[in-house]
């Protein structure tokens, strides 16, 4: 199957601000496993992580995105291996949602003002820390977020369900446009 | 000079202009009696409606309406003012096409002009199935004689040239339904129409008189309340009050009335809100009204836009708005007309809802004797108050109810035999 | 825009949460009543003070709780009944 | 024209360097960086600016600021705008508003005429009859009239309007000696601070004060722009305080955003709007020429122009006589000054166009062009308002006070009382430190009861209690009403006169009177005329201010556009992974709830001609998909669908209709069993999201020991029905790993296996167009592929694709219904027919009281299947079905569509029960009133009833 070609709904896979104060990158390809159980099953204590924080471990970034409920993210393609390596004692789920979920990064010193155009959630480091796993409404639509900074600083993991994915990055640039990112012709949010 | 007591016309405007004469009241500070035969309790304009019509059609003139604020206070003078009779149901439509009817005559009716302006009621359809719906209440309403019919976005165009009907839009109208007679009433008017009216006949108006109890006797419940039981008067602020007749018309605060009688009903209480920009020159000429994106807007004459929307999501009897309204509101005002983006909020406010489950009233006896509800009101009461309160006054007088309110009974709760007006919109698709 | 505190995330916006009304018992449905049954679907206290209520936390953590809510004053406190 | 220009001022904002050229009323203007609109016309010697709403009596400049209400123009294709407030900018093309043909010659003066006649509410007892004229005639007039701006509505853009979210410890509403301290105080304790300023400098009335004035606002700037937790938003406006602290401001210095409105979330509001001076109700008051005090101040201090030539003082306080400095200063001679505290009075002022003569209490007439008036303070409680508080007039000092707040409210400076500067910002400072005291015991809990949130490094705070020194009250004057009438309302042209007629005709309390007269209504909203309104009512009720009460100041506390209001447009669309194909091959669009998907590829009858004949592919991705895991699967179906589940075969796939607990008709789909505890659930397209949080609210609250987890997987697995005689011989092409034969993979049956090379398709054969039909739920990243090969590798077949319309057609011509079109919102299922699929034996159902009872009656209506005598007529949708002879509504149509199978039109109706046996003769009014005939039909399908063509 590696010859068929992965097919994103974000179609400009990489923006950024000519200073790099700004930029967004499509990670729809990455893998991404849900999964459920409860935290005293050995999957749950495996995965550990509680909700509301993520860590990385092995390649994984285990993020607590609801009580119970983790979704494990990786380099894409990984699937298989991911969900394999979730303990399966008891009664817990495990859900590739690769294909439910866009995904995309914003990146940059002005990411945190982007963000807070289009969403309502506190992002200030007191309220949300480098490594918080949030869900909330960007632009109406409920999305996953991660705030994972980089090396190059803050940086957050922005995922929705797939459909919404063309609307969603297209309103997200379009929040990035006073910061510098040139919004591509053709872009549009319908 | 007349039932009303100072007769208003133009020479009685021009005889004050030239003497600078003194206006006479509007209606009178009653001294409260010990008993009435009818208490109506809500001093809005069902409650008023209701009074005068006791009185002038039926010659109950010992009635008192009580009020624990001014006359208005509620949503009668919260409302936007629309009178529209393009309902879904049969029984919808001959309801509020007989409100329609009174409303036509009322100037004259009760020598008080209250500016009924019919100029024409759009209800933009933006989906097929919403279209489907206008086909759907168009045809019910030419089968009942209602000038209602569905037109194209040329014609919506032409009747209000501020509407983007171009097909790219977010939310493209398909068309409209167009009801002619339509239109806005200067709502407060119409209270004080009434009331002035009313206090000439002989009613009291109670202002200030807030009710703390609804007293019953043989009830089921506890101190003789509930089904079974029968009315004997009420307690109030101001002191007791006997009567054999209580009529509860405080639409969003009808359960708490009701639940003094032992009679819970199947309301819940959300706020409606409404705002009003600055006025401007005029350029709509109708009322436009969009269920999808939950906005109707109409121009006065004075140049504002009045802006409606639905009922908050959450129920409360908080009168204080929400900022979200307003964005909401701005955001599909937009969609509809896209140049219109400089206007300015002046001012934004709420009224409270009485909600029931069907989108329709409920109206008429109870299983309390004495005990009348005109209650359920939802967001639709300020188009029915001449025909509710002319319904109830009968339904009072001669003890059975008035045939054009049967559907409207509490007992279609028990019996499951819901009323349809929701029943267009309930599903989505 | 009220804050609801949510057992699980913290305090949120109400438009992240959507109200499901008045908590009511559901009687047994193989043996109520019709009329028991009408009085659980339709008949509400709708009191204009404390309310037992039922809040989905829709755009966070999915979980149905409930809180109590005063309705004339839109203050809300934890509910006795969770 | 002379210039009006001074000398330069120490405080001016004017930049003398940089000149602004801009038209009034079409004739060229300039003016310098740094004016006002009002400021730059009144230094070129303007003095008229609009006209009154009703008379049409000329108005000029009255406060010089935001509020003034005479100084509404019209700037380009903006209405409204505040001269008083609006900064001046290049090119702007400046108009008067509400005047016919021009401002100088005005029709609308005819009114005036007439002006006796048009007494408060004088239009409630006139133009009654007759009718046809009030209709025809009088309203157009009136309409005629309205005042206000011109808007601009056929513009199509939207301009550049915005949002944005902030969530500050201490927001401080106003940026005056006061409120500057409290930011700053605030930011000292720790709290993350915004301060909001309405005008575009901080400083408030220290602007136009003295050089101490002056020197105390040098070093709060100073201070303040070097705190490096202070936001400060200047030419904003805190519009709106809600509940829980949920803060509005509006801003305009935004560089990119003409407008933007900011949502906060606030720990602590501080409000310091500090006063709004308030008119003096006399005739002629509204003559050109009466201004307050502040007005001379602020056009004298901050933009270097005189007022007037000659002036007569009226003073109530401390802050008009100051006034006389600044007239000194700017070489304004001053004629007299009247003491209000020493018994003086203005009694009238005369002048057209311009004040002339004064005349006042002591029978003088004075000759001058300018009268100003210091008579006190409206208290802009606004916000407190917002916040619950009623604000009570205190007699002595001639204003209203907060009477009570929540906590996380505190008010300071002008609006709690009286004092220094010095004792302004102590009191500021001092509010500063208790709300961010407040608020960070705020932001404590919220860290600590929010999950992503780190275990907060500071104590949480204690509650204190507020123990701040409250501002004296100064005594001052009840100078309301001089001994002649005048306006009360500026904007709604509403005197003194008005309001005592509304009064006696029992208009008597506030509120009554508001709405009869109108007062306070316009677009001022009450700031200038609220003490008045109540003082005069005061009066002609003989009682006090106090007992009289005010109108709620509803939201906002400023205008606000509708574009900031709304914002970018966010109206989210949904697209399945092959919408761009549709697009780019022909496809017309429908919306479709937030789907956008094709309705068709140009011809939809040949759409359905094609599936009945060869093959067609149908993107049906909007069915709402829900993956449903665990042991308690069946229990879950069981609880919410009509039918029984417990025996569905791994493989098999069922359909299923839901109600609601009243009995109505919820939603339908196919469930099929994947795995011994693994299901997938598909949904109606609209009602997927409620289906959801169904199932969630049942396993959450009612069922919580059931093991089931509910996955919607919608949008990640793209669906896509492959429906037509031809459909098994194209899929055989591109599944090797599954057994396509009828045998094999029979219908209602569900098979795991690779399409075209993508692995882990689920394939179901079912169908809703009545063919023999598979439905491929593939991994959205790759459906484009299965899509593209389905297309190429059946050329030879016919292979094309069909929209939503052809699927109408086909699902109607098989009779299938759809929840929602077919049934409404009080559909049972008797009405539905299905009758065979619920099973009432069950011991929970989701509303299985109501589906009992709706078994126990005979009245619902029936949902038939009916064709019209005539094939060639389709009657509209929603056609009503009446009586033979008469109006009578029996039923009505709920799809018909001409069926291109069968050469004729077919339609699904609702009709009474008793009319639903088979070969009854309806009566159908179409659209255009035409009457036709119709049958009912043995079956809802029209065509291939027994449902061969499906199962082979």
């Amino acid at each position: 199957m590696s010859d068929i070609h992965y097919r994103s709904a974000v179609e400009f896979p990489f923006l950024s601000a000519p200073d790099g104060s700004i930029s967004l990158a499509d990670h729809s390809e990455y893998t991404k496993v849900l999964v459920r159980a409860d935290r005293k099953t050995a999957a749950g204590k495996h995965l550990k992580v509680s909700y509301g924080r993520s860590r990385s471990r092995d390649g994984i970034l285990i993020c607590g995105s609801r009580p119970d409920e983790w979704t494990l993210l990786s380099e894409a393609h990984r699937s298989t291996e991911v969900a394999e390596s979730v303990p399966r004692d008891g009664f817990v789920s495990v859900v590739d949602i690769t294909h439910a979920r866009t995904m995309f990064r914003i990146s940059g010193s002005c990411a945190v003002d982007a963000l807070a155009k289009v969403c309502n959630v506190d992002l200030a480091d007191h309220m949300t820390p480098d490594g918080a796993v949030f869900s909330g409404s960007i632009a109406k639509v409920g999305c996953d977020v991660v705030r994972n900074d980089q090396e190059a600083g803050r940086s957050y993991l922005i995922a929705c369900e797939r459909s919404f994915g063309k609307y969603l990055f297209a309103v997200v640039a379009d929040a990035c446009a006073e910061f510098g990112i040139a919004i591509p012709s053709g872009m549009s949010t319908h | 000079m007349s039932r009303h007591g100072y007769r208003y016309s133009a020479g009685s405007l021009i005889r004050h202009g030239l003497t600078r004469g003194e206006w006479p009241r509007m209606w009178s500070k009653p001294e409260r009696r010990s008993t009435y035969d009818v208490v109506i309790v809500g001093g809005g304009l069902h409650g008023l409606a209701t009074a005068y019509y006791l009185a002038k059609n039926h010659g109950m003139t010992n009635v008192a309406v009580v009020d624990k604020g001014y006359l208005g206070a509620g949503g009668s003078g919260r409302n936007t003012a629309i009178v529209r009779s393009n309902y879904l149901t049969p029984e919808g439509v001959a309801f509020y096409d007989r409100s329609l009817h009174l409303y036509n005559n009322m100037a004259t009716d009760l020598n008080l002009n209250v500016m009924l302006s019919k100029r024409g009621h759009l209800t933009l359809a933006h989906t097929d199935s919403a279209l489907r719906t206008m086909n759907w209440r168009a045809e019910v309403n030419k089968l009942l004689d209602i000038d209602s019919s569905v037109i194209g976005p040329k014609e919506v165009k032409r009747l209000t040239p501020s509407l983007d009907v171009s097909p790219d839009t977010r939310y493209p109208i398909l068309g409209a339904l167009y009801h002619p007679p339509g239109g806005i009433v200067r709502h407060d008017a119409v209270v004080w129409g009434y009331a002035r009216a009313a206090a000439y006949l002989g009613v009291h108006l109670l202002q200030g008189t807030e009710v703390l109890d609804i007293t019953c006797t043989g009830g089921d419940g506890p101190q003789g309340k509930g089904p079974g039981g029968r009315v004997t008067g009420i307690h109030t602020s101001r002191g007791d009050i006997n009567s054999p007749v209580v009529v509860n018309c405080t639409a969003g605060w009808a359960s708490l009335i009701s639940n003094m009688a032992g009679i819970p009903l199947a309301i819940t209480t959300h706020p409606l809100q409404a705002a009003v920009t600055e006025p401007c020159k005029v350029f709509l000429p109708t009322v436009v009204v969009s269920g999808s994106l939950h906005v109707y807007v109409s121009q006065t004459d004075r140049g504002e836009l009045v802006f409606g929307a639905s009922v908050d999501p959450v129920g409360t009897y908080r009168l204080n708005g929400t900022l979200e309204f307003t964005e909401e509101l701005a955001g599909h005002v937009l969609e509809l007309m896209p140049g219109i983006s400089k206007m300015r909020l002046m001012r934004q406010w709420s009224g409270l809802c009485d909600m029931t489950p069907d989108y329709s009233p409920i109206m008429g006896f109870t299983p309390v004797e004495g005990y009348f509800v005109d209650v359920g009101w939802g967001t639709y009461g300020f188009k029915a108050g001449p025909v509710a309160g002319e319904t109830m006054a009968e339904t009072i007088a001669n003890g059975c109810t008035a045939e054009l309110i049967a559907p409207f009974s509490i007992d279609r709760f028990t019996d499951g035999d819901l009323v349809g007006e929701k029943g267009a919109a309930a599903v989505g698709h | 825009m009220i804050v609801v505190p949510c057992p699980s995330c913290g305090p949120r916006n109400s438009s992240d949460l959507r109200n499901a009304g008045e908590v009511v018992p559901r009687p047994d449905p193989d043996t109520a009543t019709l009329t028991e049954w009408r009085s659980y679907l339709y008949l509400r206290e709708n009191p204009a003070s404390w309310v037992t209520e039922t809040w989905y936390c829709r755009n966070g953590c999915r979980r149905y709780f409930t809180i109590e809510r005063n309705t004339a004053t839109n203050e809300i406190r934890e509910s006795d009944t969770t | 024209m002379s210039s009006h220009r001074i000398l330069s001022r120490p405080g001016e904002l004017i930049d003398r360097s940089t000149r602004l050229s801009f038209t009034w009323n079409g004739r060229p203007y300039t003016g310098y960086k740094g004016d006002t609109i009002a400021s730059a016309l009144a230094a070129e010697g303007v003095g008229v600016f609009s006209r009154g709403l009703k008379y049409h009596r000329r108005r000029g400049i009255l406060t010089a600021d935001h509020w003034d209400p005479n100084l509404a123009v019209q700037v380009g294709d903006e209405p409204n705008v505040r001269a008083g407030s609006r900064r001046l900018v290049e090119g702007m093309q400046v108009t008067a508003q509400n005047v016919w043909p021009c401002l100088r010659f005005d029709i609308g003066t005819a009114t005036r005429l007439v002006g006796r006649f048009l007494s408060a509410g004088f239009y409630y007892k006139t133009f009654m009859r007759p009718r046809f004229l009030w209709n025809h005639v009088y309203q157009r007039v009136l309409r005629k009239f309205a005042p206000g701006g011109q808007v601009h509505w056929q513009t199509k853009s939207h301009d550049n309007y915005d949002k944005r979210y902030a969530h500050p410890d201490v927001l401080v509403a106003g940026g005056g000696p006061a409120g500057i301290a409290a930011a700053l105080a605030a930011a000292k304790a720790g709290a993350s601070v915004m301060l909001v300023e309405q005008e575009p400098e901080l400083g408030g009335h220290l602007r136009w004060g003295g050089p101490d004035d002056l020197s105390v606002l040098d070093g709060l700037l100073e201070a303040v722009q070097s705190c490096s937790g202070i936001e400060i938003l200047c030419d904003s406006v805190v519009t709106g305080r809600y509940d829980h602290n949920w803060v509005a401001i509006m801003q305009r210095s935004h560089p990119v955003a003409l407008e933007r409105l900011i949502k906060a979330r606030v720990g602590s509001l501080v409000v310091a709007p500090g006063l709004i001076e308030r008119p003096y109700v006399f005739a002629g008051n509204d003559t050109p020429g009466v201004m307050l005090s502040g007005a001379v101040k602020r056009l004298i201090n901050l933009w270097a122009v005189s007022p007037g030539h000659r002036a007569v003082v009226f003073s109530a306080n401390l802050e008009g006589d100051a006034v006389l400095a600044d007239l000194e200063s700017a070489g304004v001679e001053v004629v007299a000054v009247l003491d209000a505290r020493a018994g003086d009075d203005v009694v009238r002022v005369k002048g057209k166009g311009r004040v002339k003569t004064i005349l006042t209490g002591d029978g003088q007439t004075l000759e001058a062009d300018l009268l100003v008036t210091a008579v006190g303070w409206t208290s802009p409680t606004s916000l407190l308002n917002m916040a619950g508080d009623r604000p009570v007039y205190d007699q002595v000092a001639a204003r209203y006070f907060p009477q009570s707040l929540p906590d996380n409210v505190l008010a300071t400076g002008g609006i709690t009382g009286d004092g220094s500067i010095t004792e302004l910002v102590a009191h500021g400072r001092e509010t500063g430190t208790l709300a961010a005291s407040r608020a960070m015991r705020i932001r404590h809990d919220r860290m600590s009861a929010t999950a992503r949130s780190p275990k907060p490094s500071f104590d949480r705070p204690a509650a204190v209690s507020d123990e701040r020194v409250p501002l004296r009250r100064v005594p001052h004057p009840e100078c309301y009403q001089s001994s002649t009438h005048g306006l009360v309302d500026f904007s709604e042209d509403i005197s003194s006169k008005d309001l005592i007629q509304a009064a006696a005709e029992g208009f008597d309390s506030i509120e009554l009177m508001k709405r009869y007269t109108t007062v306070t209504m316009g677009p001022s909203q009450g700031k200038l005329e609220t003490v008045n309104a109540a003082a005069v009512l005061a009066e002609a009720r003989q009682t006090a201010i106090v007992d009289v009460g005010t109108t709620v100041w509803r939201p906002p506390f400023a205008p606000v556009s509708l574009g900031a209001l709304a914002g970018q447009s966010f109206e989210p669309t949904r697209r399945s992974a092959i919408q761009n194909w549709h697009e780019a091959n022909g496809a017309t669009n429908m919306l479709a709830g937030q789907w956008v998907r094709p309705d068709h590829y140009g011809n939809p009858m040949a759409e359905v001609a094609n599936v009945r004949n060869n093959v067609g592919l149908i993107d049906v991705t909007p069915l709402g998909k829900l993956d449903l895991r665990g042991p308690d699967v069946s229990r879950l179906l069981d609880l919410v669908y009509v039918n029984k589940w417990q025996n569905l075969e791994i493989g098999r796939v069922r359909y299923g209709v839901m109600v609601a607990e009243d009995g109505v008709v919820s939603d339908d789909g196919v469930t099929g069993r994947l795995a011994e505890e693994h299901y997938l659930m598909t949904t109606t397209s609209s009602g997927a999201g409620a289906v959801w949080e169904m199932l969630e609210d049942w396993l959450q609250t009612y069922r919580p020991e059931w093991e089931v987890h509910v996955t919607p997987v919608t949008g990640g697995l793209t669906s896509i029905n492959v429906a037509g005689p031809r459909s098994r011989e194209l899929l055989k092409r591109l599944v090797d790993d599954v057994d396509l034969s009828a045998t094999a993979f029979p219908y209602f049956s569900v098979r795991k296996g690779s399409v075209a090379g993508v692995q882990d398709c689920i394939i179901w054969r079912i169908g809703f167009t009545g063919e023999l039909s598979y439905e491929i739920h593939a991994h959205s990243g790759y459906a484009l592929h299965i899509w593209e090969a389905l297309l190429g590798a059946g050329s030879d077949l016919g292979v094309a694709p069909f929209g939503v319309e052809a699927q109408r057609i086909l699902r109607l011509e098989k009779g299938h219904y759809i929840v929602g079109q077919d049934t409404d919102g009080l559909s049972k299922a008797p009405t539905a027919s299905l009758g065979g699929l619920v099973k009432l034996d069950k011991l929970d159902t989701i509303g299985l009281p109501e589906l009992r009872a709706a078994f126990q009656r005979s009245d619902l209506p029936v949902l038939v299947g009916l064709q019209t005598e005539d094939p060639s007529i389709v009657p509209e949708e929603a056609c009503q079905i009446v009586s033979s002879d008469g109006n009578e509504i029996l039923g009505r149509i709920t799809s018909s569509r001409m069926s291109p199978t069968l050469g004729r039109s077919v339609c699904l109706a609702q009709v009474y029960s008793s009319l639903a046996a088979a070969g009854t003769l309806l009566t159908v009014k179409l659209v255009d009133g035409r009457r036709v005939k119709a049958t009912v039909q043995e079956q809802h399908a029209h065509v291939d009833p027994e449902g061969e063509r499906q199962r082979v």
